[in-house]
């Protein structure tokens, strides 16, 4: 789960990390509010989750307060990547020295997260990083130690600090660290980093993406992210809901499976066919009825699905309860377009005899549904 | 013969009276692997299956000792199911459980090094060594005994693979889920390795998928090692839409790998012959000679 | 620092361990206030810090409010054990089946925290850890792993429980684990945990002592500590403020010394030329000029000590210093009563040219001086 | 000869910049101890009475390699330090602070085990093999080279019998102090290994206190091994009044055991000689006729 802006900044200052001084705003007045109390210049931000927010012009800069009332104006009037700005975020300028680059993530490899510094922070990273990889240093953190102070002065070090300037980059990359840690992050970063002219550390940017699997124990945000349906399609949010992988794509045959990787490879076979896949939807391992007529009913509100295909290989999850679930969608929601079903494994006699008694036919392999799936469809799904 | 689990693994069942452990307890026994005991806190003195239940992992251990043990805990508790298992002398430990918080699955990791210990998952199908045993949740007519090593990260794109595999006559020795968290116990390189030192495995199925750097990093093993025997892979997401980005720490760590085509040119300039679609894995090993005969 | 039972069963609350229904109140008025809002019987609980306090009548009960009230009021003008009460705890009576011992300390020898449970609990549990050991269970908890989840379904298993009773009661110790983690204690025990006719699991009395060295990290209890004077004498609390350690003996030679091994030593060997030690008092290592003064200002606050002897042996401590903290004493509280003084170790020679210029003598053995302070205090201290 | 360090110790001073860092470095360069460096974060590129000073370990180790290291950083800092110290290598460590966090101890106590890695303190004045180096605040001219060893739970006390035993003319082979805090590195029976395998240690002097009950399972260990240098001993704490309760936990821990009679009789039934005054012991020891031939 990806936090705003100002939500990363709000943790960040609650583990004592300075960021830039700034406000939450969502109309003129608020932003008037807002910069009033604050020193100009001021930076104005939309706070949307689409990556490359800078470039697409969502960072404009202020230097009277009602200069920044106007840019937050302009801001929330603005739909960045086709997502409607919805708040802004008004801070402090600060005057830069350097901007440097510290992140923490997971590496799969290694089994452990990996903390990430550079003293080349900024947009350009990834390029300095694939072209230098000398200028970014990567420390693995070994989940029983974690970073310590002297770990974190370590790095400060490697950064080029000495003297104080080692103590308190330090201290705040320690503080990120137990913030990564309490709130269970797959990703956390400072870029960048300022080091100001008077040599202080300021975050003057930050994000977060929250490990999902762990919100159980971070009840506040699965609840913002089921309520902020900003950035969310109607399908997304449902499948958010009911606990289902969708992701939306541009073809017209409604594709759901068991499983990242066989639904995966069922849109390549599609693609391979000359067919196109309307969405991504893997329901997961195990799935009884209800979420298979959920996952039915997300793919069927999709006005560009004019086919569904529905690719089931058993294991953890029973065929028998696909079988229901399909049935069950049948009945509340009344499919009428045509399905293509490929049902086999756990309980797979249960399931085909569900569905032969209803009058639904199967067939075996996947390759084969996929060419009728492929074949229906260009006839626009009759 | 085969790589991990065989005739001589006696297990444990953790999680044994929830829904998805009962019903594969069933299964796996009737599959003929000895599940010498359950554990289910709360639950100790019942039986499942004729199984024993136990309310801890210790207990189990004295009574019935086993070598490996499969977990069906939910995910808060799964982690402390795993180091559970861990320091009750479990070698062996088979992850089924999905969506394990990333901190909790590295700290089991950690544990598991520390003990010596192989983990498999979590969110893996499990693993089976046809007409041996199997620790897992995958259906078992799909696979017959023979001398093909599959290892994967995808649960039911294996089932897949593996029945094209058996409905041509090829078996297999052993078909390995290596679990499609971020952080799993074990990776490619390391199934490799053993699936090497396993003379009754003739030839290797990779089964990838996009994201993450491990085939990348796998195909420069197999160029580094010169690996000996043949691989035939299946990467799925060739069709994917460029993926959403983990910010510039993801970016970073990943360099350039993750799509399906970096996966799959690496593994081509390793020599791995690479299936366009999955019933064209059997085919290309029906062209390895030596596997022909021997299958 | 040892809580006081209400301080403890307030944090056993927060996080979430059952006790008790009860309040404070530390008059008659306040007691009827807390006793009205829970259900009859009571247990009225005197809140001192000495051991042994339901033997000496600081735990009674009452039917009614009124009842309680009247305990109440009778225990807050009682003295335990010479400490006055000011304080009480009012709590509901709890029907028990059971009384079981759990507690988490430090092994000096095993170098790791210890849980110790027992099904036999109450307050005869040290008799029968020492007569049947088998009857208590000692776990010793591995740092880096910590006291988790299935531990203490283990250790609910060893104390005789099954079914969900194993889960509510390894809740309970994880918790109380996290407890003793979180607060940084040196030992966390609950004696009774009581298992009530109904099955439920209750903290019937409960206690923590914090360790002293990590109070840095509770300001909170730390402040506490300085703040509530009620069970130290006046020469105590001095020290304690003064980070000195001060224990207040029955004898009339005061002593001071570096090192608790040493003023240890002292004591005995003045006990051994049939002496008595007014006090022990260590000024710790490296004490600065002004803390040897504040030292002697409350060796001589003791209206018994009719002599002084100071066993300075410098290591860390350095002579000169201790030097000019006897000078600054004496001018400051004008010492008239007679003074031993033996110093040697870092930086003697300075030490003893500062006091040699002062006039005053010293010795050279600390047998020899103990000999000479015995003979003094013999006449008085004259 | 002697325990733990030599000539051949080549030392860092941890928090050689604060007063008693800067102080005792100086004293114990000027006895000979081979101090290579310092750290000090946020004082890198200084220098203390010649020593160069680093921010980190890592940058010192790089540059002068060393394997003992003396901490003097406060107590809040101290188990980070050593931490460090533990994980650039050092393999001896000396922690003279006192009032370290008993939780942070026995974590730095478990990281030391792992690294197999020796820890003298907390709370320590530190070890001394005289004539060869001095690791700690002891005052220096209170020794002398010989063949007793000393260990001793208390700082000051052990200053005062040293004196005594070289005032009579026995030399030490090494003098180390165990550490006055709950929980320390090293304990008396590390302590007696250690200087049962050093050909130079003739006899013991063991110095303890009351409370805990290393003493009482010191003297089951010397019997049940049959320790076979002679040791003489002195307790601290007769006079003392019962002590305080650690409540029912620590009374179940300690058991009968934490009394200075406790101690004392313990050791006088593995045969162990005690002094009743420090100066006594060195009485007991001349009494022992081979160690007078050769002190």
């Amino acid at each position: 789960m990806k936090l705003f802006e100002y939500e990363t900044k709000n943790i960040l200052r609650k583990y004592g990390i300075p960021t830039p001084k700034g406000g939450l705003a969502t109309n003129r007045s608020e932003a008037e509010e807002v910069a009033t109390k604050l020193k100009p210049p001021f930076v104005v931000k939309a706070q949307v989750l689409v990556a490359g927010r800078g470039k697409a012009g969502g960072i404009l800069f202020a230097n009277s307060v009602e200069e920044a009332e106007k840019t937050a104006e302009k801001l929330l009037n603005m739909q960045i990547k086709s997502i409607p700005v919805k708040s802004v975020w008004i801070e402090e300028k600060l005057q830069i020295k350097k901007e440097l680059y510290f992140g923490i993530t997971t590496d799969r490899f290694n089994q452990s997260y990996v903390a990430i510094a550079s003293e080349f922070g900024g947009i350009e990273i990834e390029e300095i990083a694939a072209k230098t990889p000398e200028k970014v240093v990567m420390f693995y953190i070994n989940p029983q130690k974690g970073l310590r102070s002297f770990h974190t002065r370590q790095i400060a070090r490697t950064m080029g600090y000495a003297g104080c300037q080692i103590l308190e980059l330090g201290k705040i990359l320690e503080r990120f660290y137990a913030a990564s840690m309490d709130y269970d992050v797959e990703l956390i970063e400072m870029n960048p980093l300022v080091e100001t002219i008077d040599g202080k550390f300021v975050a003057a940017d930050a994000r977060i993406i929250l490990d999902d699997s762990a919100l159980f124990r971070h009840p506040e945000y699965k609840k913002r992210l089921l309520e902020d349906e900003s950035e969310l399609t109607s399908q997304e949010l449902e499948a958010l809901k009911s606990d289902l992988a969708y992701v939306k794509l541009d073809g017209n045959i409604g594709v759901i499976g068991n499983g990242a990787g066989l639904v995966m490879a069922t849109l390549d076979t599609i693609q391979h066919y000359g067919g196109k896949p309307a969405n991504f939807l893997d329901v997961g391992g195990g799935a009884p009825a209800e979420k298979i007529a959920t996952a039915l009913k997300i793919v069927l509100s999709d006005p560009n699905v004019d086919t569904l295909f529905i690719n089931i290989l058993g294991g953890i999850t029973r065929c028998d309860e696909v079988a229901r679930g399909i049935l069950e969608a049948k009945e509340e929601v009344g499919v009428t377009k045509p399905m293509v079903i490929r049902l086999v494994g756990t309980n797979e006699e249960e399931g085909k005899t569900i569905l032969t008694k209803a009058g639904i036919h199967m067939l075996e392999s996947m390759e084969e549904a996929a060419q009728r799936a492929v074949e229906i469809s260009k006839h626009g799904g009759k | 013969m085969g790589i991990l689990i065989n005739k001589k693994t006696h297990a444990i069942v953790q999680g044994i009276t929830g829904t998805q452990g009962r019903f594969h307890a069933k299964l796996m026994l009737e599959y003929g692997t000895k599940i010498v005991a359950g554990t289910s806190p709360g639950k100790g003195g019942t039986q499942v299956h004729g199984v024993p239940v136990y309310d801890t992992v210790e207990e189990a251990q004295k009574k019935y000792p086993a070598n490996a043990s499969i977990i069906f805990v939910p995910a808060p508790f799964a982690a402390d199911a795993a180091l559970e298992a861990l320091e009750n002398e479990i070698k062996t430990l088979i992850i089924i459980t999905e969506h394990i918080p990333i901190k909790d699955a590295i700290n089991v990791m950690a544990y598991a090094k520390q003990a010596n210990a192989t983990i498999i998952g979590p969110n893996t199908p499990g693993i089976i060594t046809p007409g041996q045993s199997k620790l897992g949740i995958m259906p078992t007519h799909i696979f017959k005994p023979g001398n093909i090593g599959i290892v994967s990260r995808s649960g039911t794109l294996t089932y897949e693979i593996a029945a094209s595999l058996t409905r041509k006559n090829l078996g297999q020795s052993t078909c390995l889920g290596l679990g499609g968290d971020p952080i799993t116990g074990l990776n490619f390189i390391n199934a490799l390795k053993m699936f090497e030192k396993d003379r009754q495995t003739k030839a290797v199925v990779l089964i990838g998928e996009i994201g993450g750097k491990l085939e990348e990093l796998t195909a420069q093993y197999i160029v580094e090692e010169k690996y000996p025997k043949p691989i035939v892979a299946f990467i799925a997401g060739r069709s994917a839409p460029p993926g959403k980005r983990m910010g510039h720490a993801g970016a970073i760590v990943m360099g350039k790998a993750g799509t399906a085509n970096s996966k799959i040119d690496a593994l081509k300039n390793a020599d791995v012959k690479v299936a366009e679609k999955p019933n064209e894995v059997a085919e290309s090993l029906k062209e390895l000679a030596y596997i022909y005969e021997n299958g």
